[in-house]
């Protein structure tokens, strides 16, 4: 068996082992709940994770094409006493093909991302009526500021959630981030949100909660040496239930 | 073939000045020795930084176990206490792993080695234009690797705010508990600046000025082409880094508020700098590569290079492009989300000329004459893995996406794809491929196989998961994923990356072992063992000073494989063309003669 | 073509840049440092579009004036460097020494009127530090205009100082150069060293130029 | 020779332009105009300045194109990073 063969031996015994473990470790291959945490949390989770999907498939297909041709190549012109390669200085019409296919790939996604990024990340298209909460990151703990009953920050009604970030459900939320101390990043990976928080600066960014539950919040920018331990939970409540949240959080805080 | 006999009495020739150990080994100004410098420097960081990645594994894949046998006493209670991590020194370590790994391993190993051996050689020059810069290019560079590894020693341990050195983390030891540390972290890097400078400005000249007649632009091999594109680069890209180097420093030590908030510094305007710089700098560490791989695959499957203009546009178009993309590492950051746009459509538009190059490579083995030898499979698994990294910075630069896997192992995941996969794939195919031209004997062929396999095989193995743990939500710069409990489920995962990279590093050790014993006991190389038709393999080796011995005369491109009407099946770019009953095509091979323009 | 005609060829390198090593080099080396003043300058120009409330209105708190001399000492010692040039150019090396001593001395007279400049901004509170920024301004006329704040002084500083830095080995090398002269180095075909550290010497001119107007007069 | 023939441009002469502009900079100043036009106005002498510098005491106006081509490759890249960076503050 020439050395060239069991390269091939192992790689395709390499590729095995990894589809195997990909197998084993998710039940199905239509759900992606075994690659990723659960995606149905947020509106932009299913919309967010369906552009993943759709450039893991184009991303993926080039991938397996372009290996399996290096691979048939090199065991179609492994090198073979008296052969000689072609004297072949290059084709302008292969070359045209694949760059014009790159780009127009390439632009496809490009623009087609436009749209979830401008949904996302517009400024202009913040839902008007999104539930306001100011959040502060400093090392190393989440501080979420309600405006209590009169809707206004600044104001002797504020209350302060720590490491907790309580919200309503279906209901658009805008979070205005801001940092003490150093650069923390807001990551709630459930919900597919994650936006730094920057000293100096007031970051909004907006969401909405699909599903009552507990969550996931992590700092997901190096914010110094706790930066590994600085989580906190997202608690998403029926619209009810917040407000009622709310008005004991009020009570409590006009009692101090 | 009449240049090789001529070249050999040169050799002799050569023997007349003797120079002084000194100025022969360590002050030398003959590129050849300091690319030797360049290449013993380089490996030794290389080796360092893949220890600090050793240990950077071990705290993930056994957080909180004591590192094993004797390592745990080599560690002061300030690092690691009964051989336990700190999560203080598990940030110096990530922060020093990439600032030893992309700015002492593979800056020298690329442009340092393969800049000072490649160009005189393959333009036929004797020298580079300034050998004494040159000389003082390479000194810089264990000086600043010094200063860089004393931060270890001094008190609050190393740099620990990430190779990226965000500000305002950066900016003052209040945050990071880390206070000299961070001072010499700047300053190593400042310092290790005018090095890069130095050579690139040397490579830069000598390529623009000191071609043998008939080196035009296009019958430049493709390796010298890539470190040029790198050198410019290099030369506009460190002052950036330089001039916002500098100011962070002044935050750090005279108080100043350029990027603090504190004094309406902005912290955005650090990472603009510091992206303006460092997207320029990882193509600066993939060109080279691809010029080396470019090299092996035409050499080893006998065939011209597949579109070698295309080749040298999508290359410049690379260096192009690598200047309006930096914003795509600051999706998340809070930058104007308009801008957001402008650099998703900048990014993927790069994946054209980088496609051109796959494909290319991919026209170059197809019907060619494959020699699996250690180059070439370097060479392959570098476009194998090239690929894979590549596509996955497709993910990223679809900023939608980015938003989730920004931050996680999906990037270290693609950064090791690209780096490791494509540049240090790309560096081994490199030296394997021209240790004989520099050290006038091959390394052993069997130990070369058996390294690259194991090579490949663990690294995947290594790397590849890491996808998988980013898109779970790992978070990257994590001292213990453990605290999170939806990351708990991945810990066997970690494990196994662990145990593949401790697989991954043992194996090294084969390729240290060959390249060190091949250096005494190697097969003798002879001028040319590749067959390859560049002016560098037709001097000695290793060549002796000065290199050629009369101005070499350039007839053709660098690839003339196989010419269907040439019994040899290379043709060497400085062998005459014959008189013209060849055949009508010889006769009218390119002219000599310099063409306007050049 | 036959292979006498190949035997024959001119064994002459590509004309290249069709300039020489020396000066390409100088050239390369001066694109790097267009950028490394991108970075400063860039610097200056976000922070101040900003936050506009950090600078002073224009001659409140730096010396214009004191500055404008030193501006034309600068642009002086540029056409002593060419004067310089010209005369080796012809052979003259007499001129020529005589052309870089002014050079150097207007040099040196550059970077000696910045360092009292600076102490007494210094002096004046306008300093780079955040925590001590004071700045009281000259002769202060109007009633409670603004003095600006931190990052005015830190990107004064940070630019003029770099800048300053770059005379200051200008000058170093020019002395270099003039001992050099001397000694009779350099020749009417000879004068390569002249015209690089010429390149050089024009080059932080003209940065200063910059400089001047966008530091001292926007 | 190529390089005698041009080797003294008017020093003298364009030493009294720049001169005159830096005059005429000092005193355009402070005029008592919007901020905008000032700073333009300033600018623009300021570049032509450094124009004249380049030109001619660096030569580059008697140099081969290829140097010149060479000397403003940097330029679109500092704009790009400075336009770029100052649309964060719009
Ligand atoms: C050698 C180094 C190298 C190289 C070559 C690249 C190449 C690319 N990188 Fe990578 N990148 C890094 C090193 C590198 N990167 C590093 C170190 C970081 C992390 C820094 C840090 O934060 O610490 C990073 C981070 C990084 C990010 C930021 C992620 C984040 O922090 O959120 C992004 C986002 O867009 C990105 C994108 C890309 C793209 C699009 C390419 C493209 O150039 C890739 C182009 C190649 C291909 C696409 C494959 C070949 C083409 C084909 C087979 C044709 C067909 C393809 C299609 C039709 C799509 N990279
Ligand atoms: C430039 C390239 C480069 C290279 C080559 C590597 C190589 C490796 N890297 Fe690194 N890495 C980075 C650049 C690189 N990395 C960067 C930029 C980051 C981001 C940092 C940050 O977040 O700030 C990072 C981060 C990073 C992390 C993430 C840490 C975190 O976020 O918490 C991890 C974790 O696994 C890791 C692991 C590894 C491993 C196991 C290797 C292995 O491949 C190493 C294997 C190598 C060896 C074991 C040495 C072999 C020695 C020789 C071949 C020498 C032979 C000697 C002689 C002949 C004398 N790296
Ligand atoms: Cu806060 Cu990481
Ligand atoms: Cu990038």
């Amino acid at each position: 068996m020439n050395f060239f063969w069991r390269m091939g031996m192992l790689l395709a015994g390499m590729l095995t082992v990894v589809i195997v473990l990909w197998v084993i470790t998710g039940p199905s291959w239509t759900d992606l709940s075994w690659v990723m945490p659960d995606n149905t949390v947020s509106t932009f989770g299913p919309t967010l994770d369906n552009l993943w999907l759709i450039i893991l498939w184009v991303t993926g297909i080039i991938f397996v094409v372009t290996e399996i041709t290096l691979l048939v190549f090199m065991v179609k012109y492994r090198h073979k006493e008296g052969r000689k390669a072609e004297y072949i200085h290059g084709s302008n019409n292969a070359e045209i093909v694949w760059t014009t296919v790159t780009f127009v790939i390439v632009m496809a996604l490009a623009f087609y991302s436009k749209g979830l990024w401008d949904e996302i990340r517009d400024p202009n298209l913040i839902p008007a009526d999104a539930y306001q909460i100011q959040m502060l990151a400093s090392q190393f703990e989440w501080n979420a500021t309600y405006a209590g009953a009169d809707g206004l920050f600044d104001t002797a009604d504020d209350f302060i959630s720590r490491n907790v970030l309580h919200i309503p459900v279906d209901r658009p939320v805008v979070v205005q981030l801001m940092a003490q101390d150093v650069i923390h990043s807001f990551f709630l990976p459930e919900f597919r949100v994650k936006q730094d928080a920057v000293p100096g600066m007031i970051t909004p960014v907006w969401f909405e909660a699909t599903r009552i539950g507990e969550f996931t919040l992590a700092c997901a920018e190096l914010c110094g040496l706790g930066h590994y331990t600085m989580s906190g939970t997202v608690i998403v409540h029926s619209q009810a239930d917040f407000q009622d949240w709310l008005a004991q959080q009020q009570a409590a805080a006009e009692d101090d | 073939m009449s240049t090789t006999t001529a070249t050999e009495t040169h050799a002799g020739t050569a023997e007349h000045h003797e120079l002084s150990f000194v100025r022969k080994y360590i002050f030398s100004t003959d590129h050849k020795m300091i690319a030797k410098q360049f290449l013993f420097a380089g490996l030794m960081f290389l080796a360092l930084g893949g220890l600090l990645a050793v240990m950077i594994r071990w705290q993930l894949g056994f957080p909180g176990r004591p590192l094993p046998v004797f390592i745990q006493w080599i560690f002061p209670d300030t690092m690691a206490p009964g051989g336990i991590i700190l999560p203080e020194f598990y940030n110096s370590l990530v922060t020093m792993h990439a600032t030893f790994m992309v700015f002492f391993a593979l800056m020298p190993l690329m442009a340092g080695v393969f800049g000072n051996l490649l160009i005189p050689l393959q333009i036929g020059a004797e020298d580079m234009a300034f050998p004494r810069i040159n000389m003082a290019s390479f000194w810089i560079m264990p000086v600043a690797g010094f200063i860089m590894l004393a931060s270890f020693f001094v008190e609050g341990g190393a740099a620990g705010a990430g190779w990226t050195s965000y500000a305002p983390l950066s900016t003052s030891g209040e945050w990071t508990g880390v206070y000299m540390g961070q001072i010499l972290w700047l300053i190593s890097l400042i310092v290790l600046g005018f090095s890069s400078i130095l050579g690139a400005l040397n490579y830069v000249t000598t390529v623009m000025n000191m071609r043998a007649p008939g080196m035009t632009w296009f019958r430049i091999p493709l390796a010298t082409w890539s470190i040029f594109v790198t050198a410019w680069l290099l030369l506009l890209a460190i002052p950036i880094l330089t001039g916002g180097l500098i100011l962070l420093l002044a935050d750090q030590t005279l108080g100043t508020a350029f990027f603090r908030p504190e004094g309406s510094g902005e912290p955005l305007l650090w990472q603009h700098i510091f992206w303006f710089f460092g997207h320029p700098e990882v193509y600066i560490l993939i060109l080279p590569a691809m010029g080396f791989v470019s090299e092996v695959i035409a050499n080893r499957s006998r065939k011209p290079i597949f579109g070698y203009h295309s080749m040298v546009i999508a290359m410049v178009s690379i260096g192009f492009l690598g200047w309006v993309v930096w914003g795509h590492h600051m999706f998340q950051s809070g930058m104007n989300p308009l801008l957001g746009m402008t650099f998703v459509v900048t990014t993927v538009v790069i994946a054209v000329p980088s496609a051109i190059k796959t494909f290319n490579w991919m026209g170059t083995l197809w019907r060619g004459n494959i020699h699996f030898d250690t180059p070439l499979l370097h060479a392959v698994a570098f476009v194998a893995l090239f690929i894979i990294g590549g596509l996955s910075g497709i993910f990223m630069a679809s900023a939608p996406v980015d938003i989730y896997i920004h931050d996680t192992y999906f990037i270290v995941a693609h950064l090791h794809y690209v780096l490791v996969g494509g540049s240090l794939f790309g560096i081994f195919a490199g030296i394997t491929y021209w240790y004989p031209k520099m050290f006038g004997r091959m390394m052993n062929e069997g130990l070369g196989k058996v390294h690259f396999t194991l090579s490949f095989l663990f690294y995947n193995m290594a790397f590849f998961p890491m996808h998988n743990l980013g898109v779970q939500g790992m978070m990257r710069r994590i001292y213990d994923p453990n605290q999170y409990e939806y990351l708990q489920g991945l810990q066997p995962l970690s494990t196994f990356i662990s145990i593949s990279i401790f697989l991954f590093a043992t194996t090294q050790i084969l390729f240290a072992f060959n390249f060190l014993w091949s250096l005494r006991a190697g097969k003798v190389a002879g001028n040319n063992p590749w067959k390859s038709c560049t002016l560098l393999w037709t001097t000695p080796s290793p060549p002796p000073h000065g290199n050629f011995p009369e101005m070499p005369i350039v007839y053709r491109g660098p690839y003339e494989y196989s010419h269907p009407d040439r019994e040899e099946d290379y043709w060497p770019q400085d062998e005459p063309p014959e008189t013209s009953e060849a055949g009508g095509q010889l006769a009218a091979a390119p002219s000599p003669e310099p063409v306007p323009g050049d | 073509m036959s292979q006498g005609a190949v035997a024959t060829m001119d064994r002459k390198p590509m004309p290249g840049m069709m300039v020489y090593n020396k000066k390409l080099g100088m050239w390369v080396f001066l694109l790097s440092e267009v950028m490394f003043f991108t970075s400063l300058i860039g610097t200056y120009v976000i922070l101040r579009f900003a936050h506009p409330d950090h600078w002073a209105d224009v001659g409140l708190v730096l010396n214009v004036q004191l500055t404008a001399l030193n501006t034309f000492f600068l642009i002086c010692s540029s056409v002593t460097m060419v004067k310089a040039f010209a005369a080796i150019q012809e052979g003259n090396q007499k001129g020529l020494q005589m052309w870089l001593l002014a050079t150097i001395l207007i040099g040196a007279s550059f970077v000696g009127i910045q360092v009292y400049e600076y102490m007494a901004l210094t002096g004046e509170g306008f300093v780079p530090m955040l925590d001590s920024y004071h700045a009281v301004g000259r002769g202060n006329p109007h009633e409670g205009p603004s003095l600006g704040g931190p990052l005015y002084g830190a990107t004064f500083y940070a630019m003029t100082g770099f800048h300053g830095a770059h005379v200051s080995i200008g000058v170093l090398c020019l002395i270099f150069v003039y001992v050099q002269s001397l000694r009779g180095v350099y020749t009417a075909d000879n004068h390569e060293g002249v015209e690089v550290i010429g390149l050089y010497w024009h080059f932080v001119d003209l940065v200063w130029i910059l400089l001047f107007t966008i530091v001292y007069l926007i | 020779m190529e390089e005698q023939e041009h080797a003294h441009p008017r020093y003298i002469l364009i030493w009294v332009i720049l001169l005159v502009l830096t005059l005429a900079e000092l005193g355009y100043a402070f005029l008592d105009l919007p901020k905008v036009v000032l700073a333009v106005g300033l600018v623009f002498m300021a570049v032509w300045k450094a124009v004249m510098v380049a030109m001619y005491y660096m030569h580059l106006r008697y140099e081969p194109a290829r140097l010149w081509i060479l000397a403003i490759s940097p330029l679109p890249l500092a704009v790009i990073l400075v336009l770029a960076v100052m649309s964060e503050f719009r």
